[in-house]
């Protein structure tokens, strides 16, 4: 009767066994990672460019140097526990494994685009793999994430909601008042802080009265860590264990991720306010270098290996963007479409009627 | 005039048996669909427990536990996100807001995500929440407590906007908006919730986007909105015993709007009175104005008068509260106007 | 210049000298907060029959039970320092020394009320006490306390501002805002929270994850305390401490007097919800009667004494009414009077210019 | 067409120098009014150290320093609030906020605080608050950052509401504003920062309620606000070289609103066409077209046009977006069409 929700022609995407990430993630899966985070190191270094070239409009935010918080939270998630992002979220579709030619056709405002060009960079949602969506309103998305822990319980399902937003969201005041009522209500919700010490130009310690924003969820009972986010195992780690407490306990808790962008806050901006110091201080600990070192030394992974991984990337994003090219425009015709689930059924008639 | 548009001045339903309020009928609507849909519940401040500030919700609680009808913090912004998320899930949250001066708290996730998800996100989602509140002024209320924001949210695409001014009405559009896909603002009116009248049985819905006739007549169109029809409703008795009859329309809801019915009705009556209970600027009556303008130029034998509030602030004191809004005299005094002349 | 701020004539009513409350109350001023608390429950109760009569409209929000917390708060601050409030202010305008003759008429909605009618229960203020008002949205006056601290500061003024909100204030998002920024810029504000248990008919466990509401400051590294709200003195001591802080340190704190109110949210609220037995276990803690009590063992006061303090304020409380009764009706004319600070200035001229 | 008139098209400051950019003017406004009265300071997100998102407050750190110019956290109710309390104090507040888009998690502290406190407090307090924004659409930036709220503050008694096009009067009416007692909601477009023209001198100021001719024309009156004002010269334009000669008006406050000399110039030219960037429904432009009706409606021969965005969340594909935002040709278009049968 409803047609509301995710569209049937993309649930049918959606794995259907409940897949769970295992508590010490075994090879595969931190190959799997591995190349995740490459994906999107490239696809977004690719964007940039494209950017550049005109062919990408509005704002782009790059998370070049947070992929180990962004790939490290979601795959310690189930592919179907929900999520909501930010305005910073190519690698949150990515790691949720949209296709990155639907992603990047997006990003060129195509037809084919995975919002179908009406998104754009800031807006992707991929509904089918339980992304809900990257969001442009400071903090707006956070009781989202909340709302779809509430349907998780409302339906006694398994799941879990994460909200991923970063410090800057911390001040806006619907992030106490989702926390509030997460707890309250014992829902199944992660807040995920990426913590990347700047919201725009402002350094932390300027917006923040105290800096260690994962306090914010002690006055609600909640408990909440302060992680390493340039290291994805620690990452991981830090939300298996909240999903967790989610799943098992309702207990909903906060994890506060450290990390840092390495450009500016988007492609416009000049990022005059940082400085060089500071950057390289965090470049030197790139997550992705990192993890190649814990993976050779491991031997979970050869140096070829690293290469093969990275052609195949490599292949993978000139691929979306050479879809993306060659995808047709929106039809103009279709401006108006999606405005309401069913535009026609309520168009007025014109007849009046005397109840 | 016919006699079933005579009927119509006091509405009566074709089905039910004895009159009920608005405030029951509305109650009536949410029992009948959380019976019919699981997946319908109720979140709001009070609306459990103390069975909702203005008592729509009373008996609810009891009868569909706290699964469904779920009490709040005074949290606008983070519950109505709350409902966002939920909706976007496939679940039917109706969201009661205390009042719609509430709803500023919590606009931005009525218009940034309610109104806007289904597009921005290429229709992979929908958003079928129920946004009730009641609004409007004359208990004396004052500037913070007696907004009338029809006006806002009918500016907003995305959105779905419903005006109910009885309570058949608010049965039958109540109903719509919960089965309705999309995001539903519904604005009540406090001045209405103790009106009587009869309502639909279960399956009687009201569609969005049909207006309704009210009353009929020849001399000047009039377009009330919410509890304004009833205005209205009072300024045409007065003005029949002067032997000019009214076409008083209700829109029922603002987005979608009836403008065929609105515009065919100017059309053989040559005048317009259009009156609501929100500020002039900007206003809904402007709205109208406008749109009646450009579909019925050649007929109109007069200005279109907007019979608003007062351009102020809601006073607190009985008398200037008074003045600032609008009355049947009021309503009566701008139909002679257009009359002027004729 | 500029008409902005208070207004003069009001402002003549200003003492001049920087009036410090002391550390230990002597009894002269311990006398005063009696009779306060006293004019306070006097005033509440003969306004709530005036509201019976309906010589008094919209909503009437009676604080009486919360006399402590009112009288005890302010009486610790200097007349000067800035004060808002929310609905529930009687209390807090009497507090600060205005006029019950001009309260009253405006519960009456007369030309001589103290907002000329236009304010109501609701909306009481007397800028030229520093009483900067009563305000409807729950939450929304706690950031214009930090604004008027923000001026102290701007000003490299002595003052100390005052927000005075509810339990259920504190899931106001705005709240959180607001204390990072007071915190991040050490401005002179006390957030005075009177947890009376309720909000409306929602007890605190049931809106609020963790009930100690003064947590909620901790993460912004902000001291607070949890104080008895029905005594006092308590409630004295504490502010007193609080506004040193803030004064001498620029150091803003929150304290939370737990207190009750005896009646519903307002007088048309059936009270349903709240057991008897919880009110009287509060009642038998009246303040009026605990600091009777103590007066009158610390010899502070004689049973006469009090006596004479209630007939005082009898009599102040009859002739508010009858003032207000006699009080003429604001004129219909003046509807649109103070929209704008000067509404003829700008008034529109009709002469197109050329730029 | 008088001379006078012409130069309008191109605005020329009287008095000025070379020509600066709407940007500029602004900061050089600011840079004035903070020198000239200490109680004026600088409050948003990134205004200080990073200078501001679009570059208006450039160099306004440096030179007032921390204490005047406050960098704040992402909280816009908060610091909005914090505004009305230090204004309330008798400080002069400029509050930036960063787009229009996130006035909306503050709009309460602007309408039920800022617009309201004076009034209600019978005149006790002023709020000499300016909130400045840009808005508007044109960068692709999709549904939640592409609004145009001029309709929604505009509807809200005890706000002004300036929407300056030039940079003359992006100087001269923040000026303005800045020195007003009342709460200012100063409208700025995101697409004119770069927009160079003349400037008028320190106390050169644009009063509020005074609308700009910007060209001159018998066919018809085309009505436009703020970024619109150049979407109709360039329509005007094009008219022109057809021999058609437009009358283009600029209100440039909304509230105030100079109504006269719009209606004066509908009563010459029978003929009006209003263009906005926002929502048709309930927008601005129905407002103008309601109130100049009951001005003008034995002078008018056809009926007003309304040129405004398309009735939906923005789209992020440059296509969609053009498609969705006036432009030159559909304010020719709408022109085209009151003249027709003329
Ligand atoms: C409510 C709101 N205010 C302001 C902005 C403008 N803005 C966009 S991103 C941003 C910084 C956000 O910082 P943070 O939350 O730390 O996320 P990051 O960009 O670092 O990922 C700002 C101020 C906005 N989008 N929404
Ligand atoms: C934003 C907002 N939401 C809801 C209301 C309706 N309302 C008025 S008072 C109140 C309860 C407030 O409780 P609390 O803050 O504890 O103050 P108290 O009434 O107990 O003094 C509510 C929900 C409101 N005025 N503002
Ligand atoms: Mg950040
Ligand atoms: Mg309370």
């Amino acid at each position: 009767m409803s047609s509301a929700g995710p569209r049937k022609d993309r649930m049918a995407e959606t794995p259907t066994a409940q897949h769970s990430p295992p508590a010490r993630p075994e090879a595969g899966l931190m190959r799997d990672m591995f190349r995740t985070m490459w994906l999107i190191r490239r696809f977004e270094e690719r964007a940039a460019e494209e950017y550049m070239k005109g062919h990408i409009g509005g704002f782009l935010h790059l998370a070049i140097g947070e992929e180990a918080a962004v790939v490290g939270s979601i795959a310690a998630l189930r592919p179907t526990d929900p999520i909501t992002s930010t305005y910073r979220e190519h690698g949150q579709a990515l790691a949720r494994g949209s296709d990155p030619r639907a992603v990047m056709a997006e990003l060129f405002g195509r037809s084919t685009g995975i919002c179908g060009g009406r998104g754009g960079s800031m807006h992707l949602m991929d509904a089918g793999r339980h992304f809900y969506g990257g969001y442009g309103i400071v903090g707006g998305s956070i009781p989202l994430a909340v709302g779809l822990g509430f349907a998780i319980a409302y339906r006694e399902e398994e799941g879990v909601a994460m909200a991923m937003f970063g410090d800057g969201a911390t001040n806006q005041g619907v992030l106490a008042e989702s926390m509030n009522m997460a707890a309250l209500w014992r829902l199944p919700v992660v807040f995920f802080v990426l913590n990347n010490h700047y919201g725009m130009g402002t350094a932390i310690d300027r917006a923040s009265a105290d800096p260690d924003l994962f306090k914010r969820a002690e006055a609600f009972g909640m408990p909440a860590t302060q992680i390493d986010g340039m290291e994805v195992l620690a990452v991981y780690r830090a939300v298996l264990e909240a999903a967790r407490l989610a799943r098992e306990e309702r207990q909903p808790s906060m994890i506060e991720a450290l990390a840092y962008r390495y450009r500016g806050h988007s492609m416009s901006d000049p990022d005059t306010v940082r400085v060089a110091d500071e950057k390289e201080r965090w470049e030197a600990r790139d997550p992705l270098v990192t993890f190649e070192r814990v993976l050779l030394g491991q031997a979970a992974l050869t140096g070829d290996d690293v290469a093969a991984v990275r052609a195949e990337v490599e292949g993978v994003v000139e691929d979306a963007v050479q879809f993306a090219t060659d995808s047709p425009p929106v039809p103009v015709a279709e401006l108006a479409r999606h405005v309401y689930a069913h535009p026609w059924d309520d168009a007025p008639t014109g007849s009046a009627v005397m109840p | 005039m016919s006699t079933a548009a005579r009927s119509a001045a006091a509405p009566t339903g074709t089905h039910t048996a004895k009159p009920i309020s608005y405030r029951e009928a509305l109650t009536q609507a949410m029992r009948e669909e959380m019976e019919r849909d699981d997946a319908v519940f109720i979140m709001g401040e009070d609306v459990g427990q103390y069975e909702g500030a203005f008592k729509v919700t009373r008996g609810l609680l009891r009868e569909f536990g706290e699964r469904r009808v779920v009490d709040t913090p005074i949290s606008e912004a983070g519950f109505v996100g709350i409902g966002v998320g939920a909706a976007m899930a496939g679940l039917r949250p109706i969201v009661e807001l205390m009042t719609v001066n509430f709803s500023i708290v919590a606009m931005d996730q009525i218009v940034n995500n309610a109104a806007k998800l289904g597009y921005m996100f290429g229709g992979q989602v929908a958003c079928p929440m129920v946004v009730r509140m009641p609004g409007g002024a004359g208990h004396q209320l004052a500037a913070q407590h007696s907004h009338s924001l029809e006006a806002w949210f009918t500016h907003i695409p995305g959105l779905k906007v419903a005006a109910p001014a009885t309570p058949f009405d608010a049965k039958g559009l109540l109903k719509t908006a919960i089965r309705d896909d999309d995001p539903v603002v519904f604005l009540e009116s406090e001045g209405l919730y103790a009106k009587k009248g009869p309502v639909g049985d279960a399956e009687e819905l009201v569609r969005f986007g049909h207006a309704a006739a009210r009353r009929a007549g020849e001399a000047c169109t009039i377009v009330a909105v919410g509890r304004m029809v009833w205005v209205a409703l009072a300024a045409a008795e007065e003005l029949a015993s002067e032997g000019v009859e009214c076409d008083v329309l209700d829109p029922r809801t603002l987005r979608p709007l009836d403008m065929e019915t609105l515009a065919a009705s100017v059309r053989r009556t040559h005048r317009a009175v259009i009156v609501e209970e929100g500020w002039p600027e900007c206003g809904v009556a402007a709205n109208l104005a406008a749109r009646l303008y450009e579909q019925c130029f050649d007929w109109l034998d007069a200005p279109i008068e907007r019979v608003s509030s007062a351009d102020v602030p809601m006073p607190y004191a009985r008398n200037l509260e008074q003045a600032a809004l609008p009355g049947p005299a009021d309503v009566a005094a701008a139909v002679t106007r257009t009359l002027r002349g004729a």
